[in-house]
């Protein structure tokens, strides 16, 4: 981690952790105590926490295959002006490891009507926020971009991609 | 920067860092068992939460409550665990009941369409009738 | 912030931020949950979080005099065992800043009898923890090293240092 | 990878960051007023505190109850903002009370040795009588 001059892209906040369930807790109070202070609903940056874990769960589990020496970097940056006294019109938050990649278009939920253990971090993550994108990062691992806008209830509302990667970047 | 663990701890894998620090209220009483986990439960947690409903489950109740009143968040890996209880105690005819849920935690059980699935009643009171 | 491998050094969280007070809920909140899974009480945790607090107040307007675009690093190691499930015996966080440096021999709180607003901060974090180091970092801005031990009151205790730097190093 | 924000944005420093979330409860009686701040009181936030402590205080009431039960957490900024408030308030005979107080917020106090120092009762109807 280099402690250079930072870049404008952005980004506010970054952390860099160990893939260990351990460190869950850590990670989804950060990010809901950031969106908290963004300007979301107390309810809302609850439903980002449990977003947030669901894809943490998943670079652990799947992606680093319960290794707990993988590492897993995760961003955030709020949406709408970055002045620190605007008002931020959302929040955006990306998760990247250099875990083993896979094609974004396998990445999904099973079908909920099959009720069985598991399968239902994905559904969760696309209910929760507005725009899900998955990617290969260029080098090695997955990079997950998330947004979620302020004053919207979450719902299915046109996020950039709901399936597999979208090019799309901020 | 960061540290990696040494090669023979890891292989342990993830199954050791879990659950270290959930207590689980256990009460047993003449037909029933009451589990109350107490904290957050996540991927770190709900192993626990696993052994203790197996265990409670092979003492054949008719009735297994699970009362999450102290219980402020549960992600999906919980929710994974109490489905997998609820299939184990159907197959040996216990009622599996869940109580005392905080609106957070039901979110996620409304999200992932499982509320009409589970028995979920109010409060342990009512769990015990229902 | 390289992505390349991780040096075995302790460290199993980092963050960076910008010197922005709005963030402070964010950062303290990763620390208290990180401090709690480490097996800390509540109470405790409450404790640590406004030591970590206090020290990004202090970083903010005293090193970066207010500016919003200052950097902060904020480390995590567990004490006592690296393995994630060892049962850590206390908690080490350092805060790292590019900020103007400062004799560590200068940074301390008014004489609390002399009741005037301001002042705390530096008390408070000495209060808490049981290890508290300034340092001048060898290129530029501070380092704050904290420590605390599990099952431990806070009560002043025998930290390495409580007076300005100690070049002490784990 | 961290973004830094324009000069002249930046030039308005911290003081435009604060306070843009905490809402501040006031409610006005015959002869004192009564403010329950909502949330956690920080850097962030203690400005807005501040502007709302001396704007009571600029009226002149016999009695400032500042309500901490809606705070569940303070740092010392919140604290420093309180002292200033109590000697502005004894310059002008008004007497500054606080109650609600959570054992966390409670304990930055006692850190602090300002427990003795500040009227400190259980709730908004003690610091009516007291
Ligand atoms: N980060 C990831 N890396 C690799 N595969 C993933 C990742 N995230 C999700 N997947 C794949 O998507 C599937 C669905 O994930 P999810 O809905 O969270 O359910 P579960 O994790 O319980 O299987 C996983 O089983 C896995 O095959
Ligand atoms: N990170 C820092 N950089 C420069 N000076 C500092 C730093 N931290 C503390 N100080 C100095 O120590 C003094 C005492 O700090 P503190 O007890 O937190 O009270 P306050 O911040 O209210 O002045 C400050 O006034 C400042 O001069």
């Amino acid at each position: 981690m280099s402690q250079s001059s930072a870049k404008p892209d952005g980004i506010h906040l970054r952390l860099e952790m160990l893939s260990q369930p351990r460190y869950l807790s850590g990670a989804r109070e950060l990010v809901a105590a950031v969106a908290k202070r963004l300007g979301f609903t107390e309810q809302a940056c609850g439903q980002i926490a449990l977003a947030i874990d669901e894809a943490l769960c998943n670079v652990m589990c799947h992606g680093y295959g319960r290794d707990p020496n993988g590492v897993i970097w995760l961003s955030i940056e709020p949406l709408g002006g970055h002045a620190p006294d605007n008002g931020a019109t959302g929040i955006k938050v990306v998760i990247e490891d250099e875990a083993k990649q896979i094609d974004p278009a396998k990445i999904k939920s099973r079908d909920l009507d099959d009720v069985r253990p598991g399968g239902l971090g994905v559904h969760i993550i696309h209910e929760v926020m507005d725009s899900v994108c998955f990617q290969k990062r260029e080098t090695k691992g997955m990079r997950l971009s998330l947004e979620k806008r302020i004053d919207d209830d979450g719902a299915d509302s046109g996020g950039c991609c709901t399936e597999g990667a979208c090019g799309h970047e901020r | 920067m960061m540290a990696r663990i040494p090669a023979d701890v890891a292989q342990r894998g993830l199954a050791g860092m879990s659950g270290e620090q959930m207590k689980i209220d256990v009460e047993q009483n003449e037909a029933s068992v009451v589990l109350t986990p107490h904290g957050e439960i996540d991927l770190s947690s709900s192993p626990e939460l696993r052994e203790s409903l197996l265990s409670a489950l092979r003492g054949n109740p008719s009735k297994l409550i699970v009362n999450l009143c102290k219980t402020p968040y549960m992600d999906s890996s919980g929710v994974a665990t109490l489905v997998e209880a609820m299939q184990k105690a159907m197959r040996s005819q216990t009622k599996l009941v869940l109580c005392g849920m905080e609106d957070k935690v039901r979110s996620i059980f409304e999200i992932a369409r499982l509320d009409a699935v589970f028995t979920i009643v109010d409060d342990t009171d009512a769990a015990q009738t229902v």
